[in-house]
């Protein structure tokens, strides 16, 4: 049998912030008889010890099971009041309270009589709701303290070292058959200067020795199931296909070459393969994708056809970190010459252009020597609808890549450095060096006679082939708006387009979790401020560069960060939410199914089939861990089955019935 | 009780100190307050029978513009005045009704 | 006062301490959270409207102000100053000076009626001396803690807040204490000032009264500033046309502030945005150099402030003076052009940038070329400082948005984390029960 | 009697979400500005929970005006701004039907320091119900009208 309703109300003067306005003693008087009110009293300053063990008090002698205080605003001492209710051994949710200071008594200061009456309906009205209310207690889901970190770059390493570090389990998978990402690629690093594969080696190496992380490479994920704390993950392997004692030798006896897309194109590599020196795993990997079959004799052996044996596995994770990374920008064919004209590359491919030099050698091009250079900012960036020509998807490219003016000019030191013979122009429409150490690249590229050409983003500059006999191969024609938009002609030798950032091709990754995407195609956070590196799905969080444009540092932080909520979210083994969630009254539910149509919410709820007297019957069955508890069910259910635990409709409807009243009958009652 | 506490320092004695430590800025500001009066005085006064733009008042009352805006703004913020529409580009002010 | 032990403490109560505190908080670690001002909030808290989305700014700072007031984990100490920070074996001994509010903390409830007792008025730092607070008062409407201060310098020492008081709260007798703080890890989160607004001297700013910084500017767009609408401060006049000066405390030599401020463009434009809605005939044009919008959605941010109609013309400015009616007069090169030129607007904004609002040096660490505190693994660790054990976040490493702040917050938080577990071999106890 | 006018002034409800209106409301506190006292502000997580029938209803037990103030686009839930919008204006079709006047149901977007949005939307619900007068008066005429058709 339900325990019977004991009401304490309390009204509080707050020390006259209250009473000034608003009769407190009527306001008491009128609460002391309403129904279910065992005690009724008023208080100087409610939220002061001696208020607050009142309470308690009255709980523990009085028998009070239901609490309503009417005090300032709810957001300044509702917690305050809750905490005293559970130290009297109270269910935090059998207390209501009442805002008589924020919405009464500071508001109608001129209207003392309507503010007492206004007070006395307000009260009534949470004594309405107080005896409706039913003890709640926050949902709590056991969490795997493991999670998933989706990419094995620099932000997927950095996030699974430190959530590793701060005593979860890691389960790390990495598409390619090597750790290390974009940044591998990359020389020298803005602004220290610094070697990336140097960098890189140290987080490989902690991350590799962490007791907490398993990594898996040519590893990717292929089906998900469940909700946050309780992810099933199904993860699929490619196998190795040769093993690190014979490594060299299979290297060798392999003779079929592909692109070598580590050197974005400009060499060739074997399909059984290490991207680099010191790359990590060390053993060399079969590229499945582009293995025909070759009969490989190893040491003079048998020749032997290797297989991939793909294995599947489960592993359970509480949450799920996507660091899938970027994409430089492809140009288009003919975009600035691109694909047309062999003097034009992307600065992806100088860097490993420079990388494969030999110390001391001159800088050339196709066999030519490189006197003048031009660098170009923005391609495949800021990119204007109805001017630039849409990508495959329709859109534009209209976001910037943020990196690529900082990286243009750090180019632009190091080729100065090395030859200090090249002209170099610089094409840009703003140069955006923000970062610390950035304008100082800047200010050397001007100081060291690198010519800066500005043109306007609506007069892109084109790059044409020169004609036969010229001095140069290609030629660049551009409006600059710093000698006041003189047309120029700038025979080169070479033309680097600056390219920016694109989000990887991950549609399947984002199908299945059901993360969103903004308008630029990069992953879409929560909230830019509240929940900057969080996206909608609970238990779903970004790092790096899948979610836009950022430099080694920012990815770094962006990792850190979302480690830090990977750990706030599964540090305890648990995730607690709260219990304002949908709840179906089994009993009346008919299974209309439309709570399920209602709902806007993933997994939130879905009709069961149940048995019931020998009949197999549907019920809408909520699940608390995907439901937002917004009510959209509520307002549909047909047979009012539903409900918002703590702030369910017929709670609503007693408090518009006791505000409705009239305060004579309400005065009368008492 | 141990002898190391020391013997509390009286209340008005504790005052006495505060005064005298502050002697200086308290006649500061009652020189300021002293002045506050005055010009909240003739603002009061200028704005009593017709609501008046900022640079109407400074003109009345031969105070900097950017002053009386500051004087306007403290009065707006604690209800002694209240805007009444526009006259050109300026805001006009009048003094509020007096509250019972 | 009594000496406190706690796993971290975070130095600065402005968005990215706050943040800081509640990640370490929210895993169960105790938390200190220093502030030098009577509330927590920071900048941010005077801030109007923020970038990209728009959002109004008091929406996003206030609960996380009350969740950091409410968090079972995190200690607040507001008007408190650092005096001194000792490192031995097991952490850091922080030595705090809790400045007298002059008010007992425990007993004001925030009613205000003390503040409308005090006769004494003067120019509010919340608004940057263009509004009015009194000599005591709480801070700001949205302050954390409510609880009022009383401007001692500034005090008439009449006693009629005391009277005033319904609960007693007002305290003439209040000392200085000092107490200590043991922290295993520190979080630095001491943020940024404007460059100030006079340093450029050609620029008129602090002496032409229609010159103004943009946190001024924020005040007059934010729905509790001091005019409630935006008017220029000379005369009162709402202004319909508005310039803003770019670069005006950045990448400038002759002011030693070599670097770029980050904010300064985005800002600018936001707040042309802003007045579009506010003054919906004014004419708004963003003198500058280079439009810097690099982040998320801000280049978009910036084309659509284009479409609307704000003018964004290329030029350096040289300096600005004004004419009888102390309109500015800008005088500009055009680089486009290569001529010089002058333009008379009604209110003009120097774009300010932003210099460190703490001295490294005063946590032993080194400055940076910028200033600002030196982060000695950029491209490896970025939220560490030289010192084990003491970690860096938002515009206390140097000049960067809100959005940045928050992610270098967490980031810190999750750093220091790491390290507490693993170096001090923190255990954390589960949270207590917390119902939200 | 249904026609008995009652002696208080007309009672305004206005469902109010936390992340939202009432928060707005809060603010309008903390600045100290008057507004009518006949007003009776209900936190609310998202208005979307309510059936039209929960506003007939509550016109029904002498609610004379309904103003929704609500977080619009702002809102942390998905649904709150398309779903409240479509709900009002379903209990639009339903006031009509029972003869009450629209201008007692109101939605408004309020953010959490929209003071002067929040006194405007009280203001001009009074101002209606001015005009408009009590709501049982206005389901009294009804029903007679109704039953006079029918005699």
């Amino acid at each position: 049998m339900p325990e019977k309703v004991k009401i304490g109300v309390y009204t509080c003067y707050c020390g006259g912030n209250i009473s000034h306005t608003v009769q407190c003693e009527q306001v008491a008087k009128v609460m002391e008889g309403q129904p279910d009110v065992v005690i009724s009293r008023t208080n100087m300053s409610l939220c002061s010890d001696a208020g607050q063990s009142q309470i308690e008090q009255d709980i523990r002698e009085l028998g009070v099971n239901r609490v309503v205080i009417g005090a300032c605003a709810p957001s300044l001492h509702e917690q305050t009041f809750r905490n005293a209710v559970i130290r009297a051994g109270l269910n935090p949710y059998l207390y209501h309270h009442i805002g008589l200071r924020e919405q009464d008594s500071w508001v109608h200061a001129s209207d003392g009589e309507g503010a007492t009456s206004k007070a006395v309906r307000l009260m009534a009205s949470g004594l309405a709701k107080a005896r409706l209310l039913q003890p709640l207690e926050p949902i709590h889901l056991e969490a795997e303290k493991q999670a998933l970190v989706i990419g094995g770059g620099v932000a997927g390493l950095r996030a699974a070292l430190e959530i590793a570090r701060q005593g979860l389990r890691v389960v790390l998978v990495e598409k390619s058959p090597f750790v290390g990402g974009r940044m591998a690629q990359l020389e020298s690093v803005f602004p220290t200067g610094e070697q990336a594969r140097e960098l890189l080696c140290d987080l490989v190496k902690q991350v590799s020795t962490h007791p907490s992380i398993a990594l898996y490479t040519q590893a990717e994920v292929t089906g998900l199931t469940g909700y946050v704390g309780n992810y099933g993950v199904r993860i699929l392997q490619h196998a190795r296909g040769v093993s690190e004692e014979n490594a060299e030798a299979w290297m060798a006896a392999c003779q079929q070459e592909v692109t070598d897309e580590f050197n974005y194109g400009l060499t060739q590599r074997k399909v059984i393969y290490r991207p680099f020196e010191g790359c990590y795993p060390s053993t060399p990997a079969v590229d499945w994708e582009n293995y025909q079959g070759e009969p490989i004799s190893l040491n003079g052996g048998q020749p032997v056809i290797l297989k991939d044996a793909p294995q599947t596995f489960e592993v359970s994770v509480g949450a799920i970190v996507v660091a899938t990374g970027f994409d430089p920008y492809e140009p288009r064919h003919g975009e600035y010459g691109y694909g047309e004209l062999k003097e034009v590359i992307t600065l992806p491919q100088l860097i490993r252009h420079l990388a494969l030099m030999r110390p001391g050698e001159t800088l050339q091009w196709n066999g030519q020597p490189v006197r003048d250079l031009a660098l170009i900012h923005c391609v495949g960036s800021r990119e204007i609808e109805g001017l630039d020509e849409p990508h495959e998807d329709g859109q534009v490219n209209n976001y910037c890549s943020r990196v690529c003016c900082t990286a243009s000019l750090h180019m632009t030191e190091e080729l100065r450095q090395k030859f200090p013979a090249l002209n170099i122009y610089d094409l840009y429409q703003d140069i955006r060096t923000y970062g610390r150490g950035h304008e100082e690249y800047y200010r050397g590229a001007m100081e060291k006679g690198v010519r800066f050409l500005r043109y306007n983003g609506e007069e892109r500059p084109q790059v044409i082939a020169a004609q036969a006999g010229d001095t140069h191969p290609a030629l660049i024609q551009v409006k600059d708006s710093l000698t006041y938009n003189e047309e120029l002609e700038i025979p080169v030798d070479l033309v680097v387009l600056a390219v920016g950032m694109q989000p990887r091709q991950i549609d399947d990754l984002v199908r299945m979790l059901k993360v969103s995407r903004g308008t630029d195609r990069f992953l879409l956070e929560a909230h830019p401020k509240l929940r900057p590196v969080e996206t909608a799905v609970n238990g779903v969080i970004l790092a790096g560069t899948a979610q836009g444009p950022m430099n080694i540092q920012e990815s770094l932080s962006a990792a850190s960060a979302a480690a830090a909520k990977v750990v706030s979210l599964l540090g305890q083994g648990k995730v607690e939410l709260q219990p304002f969630v949908a709840a179906v009254n089994a009993e009346k539910c008919n299974g209309s199914g439309a709570c399920v149509a209602a709902c806007e919410y993933e997994g939130a709820i879905a009709l069961e089939t149940f048995h019931e007297n020998g009949k197999e019957v549907k019920r809408a069955v909520v699940t608390p861990a995907n439901c937002s508890g917004c009510g959209a069910c509520v307002a549909a259910c047909p047979n009012r089955a539903i409900d918002v635990q703590g702030w369910t409709l017929a709670q609503y409807e007693a408090m518009v019935d006791a505000i409705g009243m009239d305060i004579v009958d309400l005065v009368e009652a008492a | 009780m141990s002898a190391t506490q020391p013997t509390p320092i009286p209340r008005a004695e504790m005052l006495k100190r505060l005064r005298q430590q502050h002697a200086a800025s308290v006649e500061r500001t009652q020189a300021l307050l002293k002045e506050q009066k005055r010009v909240q005085q003739e603002i009061c006064k200028v704005l009593r029978e017709t609501p008046k733009t900022v640079p109407e008042v400074a003109a009345a009352i031969n105070l900097p513009a950017h002053e009386v805006l500051w004087y306007l703004a403290s009065f707006k913020k604690y209800g002694l005045i209240v805007e009444k529409g526009m006259c050109a580009d300026y805001p006009l002010y009048q003094k509020a009704e007096e509250k019972k | 006062m009594n000496n406190l032990q706690v796993d971290a403490l975070v130095i600065g109560g402005g968005i990215a301490g706050m943040q800081a505190a509640l990640d370490l908080g929210d895993q169960g670690f105790q938390v200190a959270l220093v502030e030098r001002e009577a509330s927590i909030g920071g900048k941010m808290i005077t801030l109007s409207k923020v970038f990209p989305t728009l959002d109004c700014c008091s929406c996003i700072t206030t609960p996380k102000m009350s969740a950091v007031a409410h968090h079972p984990k995190i200690k607040l100490f507001t008007y408190c100053e650092v005096q001194a920070m000792q490192e031995h074996g097991a952490g850091f001994d922080i030595s705090i000076l809790q400045k007298p509010r002059y008010v007992d903390a425990t007993k004001c409830t925030g009613c205000r009626l003390c503040e409308y007792e005090c006769p004494i008025t003067l120019p509010s730092p919340f608004d940057r001396g263009l509004g009015a607070y009194r000599a005591i008062c709480v801070p700001f409407s949205t302050a954390v803690p409510q609880t009022a201060v009383l401007d001692i310098d500034n005090c008439l020492l009449c006693g009629k807040c005391e009277k005033a008081c319904p609960v007693g709260a007002v305290d003439f007798t209040q000392q200085p204490e000092t107490f200590t703080i043991h922290a295993n890890a520190i979080v630095l989160a001491t943020g940024f000032e404007l460059t100030p607004l006079g340093a450029k001297k050609e620029y008129g700013g602090g002496k032409l009264p229609n010159v103004v910084d943009p946190l001024m500017m924020e005040r007059f767009l934010a729905p509790t500033g001091p005019y409630g609408r935006v008017l220029r401060p000379g005369d009162g006049m709402e202004p319909t046309t508005i310039a803003y000066v770019q670069c005006a405390g950045s990448r400038d030599q002759t002011q030693g502030i070599e670097y770029c401020s980050r904010v300064c463009c985005m800002y600018a434009i936001k707040q042309a945005m802003l007045i579009s809605g506010a003054l919906p005939l004014a004419e708004i044009t963003i003198y500058y150099m280079d439009i810097r919008t690099f982040g998320k959605g801000y280049e978009q941010f910036y084309q659509n402030a284009k479409a609307m109609g704000v003018e964004f013309v290329r030029g350096k400015v040289a300096s600005i003076r004004e004419d009888e009616k102390h309109n500015p007069i800008v005088k500009l090169e055009l680089t486009e052009e290569g001529r010089i030129i002058e333009r008379t607007h009604d209110l003009v904004v120097l774009s300010l940038g932003m210099i460190p609002a703490a001295s490294p040096a005063d946590f032993g660490l080194a400055a940076a070329m910028d200033g600002f505190i030196n982060l000695p693994a950029l491209n490896a660790d970025p939220s560490a400082s030289a010192r084990s054990g003491v970690f860096v976040t938002g515009a206390a490493g140097g000049p960067m948005d809100i959005v940045d702040s928050i992610v270098t917050a967490s980031a810190a938080a999750s750093a220091a984390s790491a390290y507490l577990r693993e170096k001090t071999g923190t255990n954390i106890q589960p949270s207590e029960v917390a119902y939200a | 009697m249904a026609q008995t006018i009652p002696s208080q002034p007309p009672k305004i409800l206005i469902l109010a979400t936390l992340a939202g209106g009432y928060a707005g409301a809060d603010s309008t506190g903390q600045s100290h500005v008057d507004y009518p006292a006949n007003t009776y502000i209900l936190p609310v997580l998202c208005p979307v929970m309510f059936p039209p029938e929960f506003f007939i209803r509550a016109f029904e037990r002498g609610i004379d005006g309904i103003i929704v103030m609500y977080s619009g686009t702002d809102s942390p839930y998905k649904v709150e701004a398309e779903g409240t919008s479509k709900l009002i204006s379903q209990t639009y079709a339903l006031m009509k039907e029972r003869g009450l006047d629209i201008r007692r149901l109101r939605l408004a977007a309020i953010c959490t320091v929209c003071v002067k949005p929040f006194i405007k939307e009280v203001n001009l619900m009074s101002e209606v119900l001015k005009g408009i007068g009590f709501v049982k008066h206005e389901l009294a005429v009804h029903k007679a009208h109704a039953q006079g058709a029918q005699a």
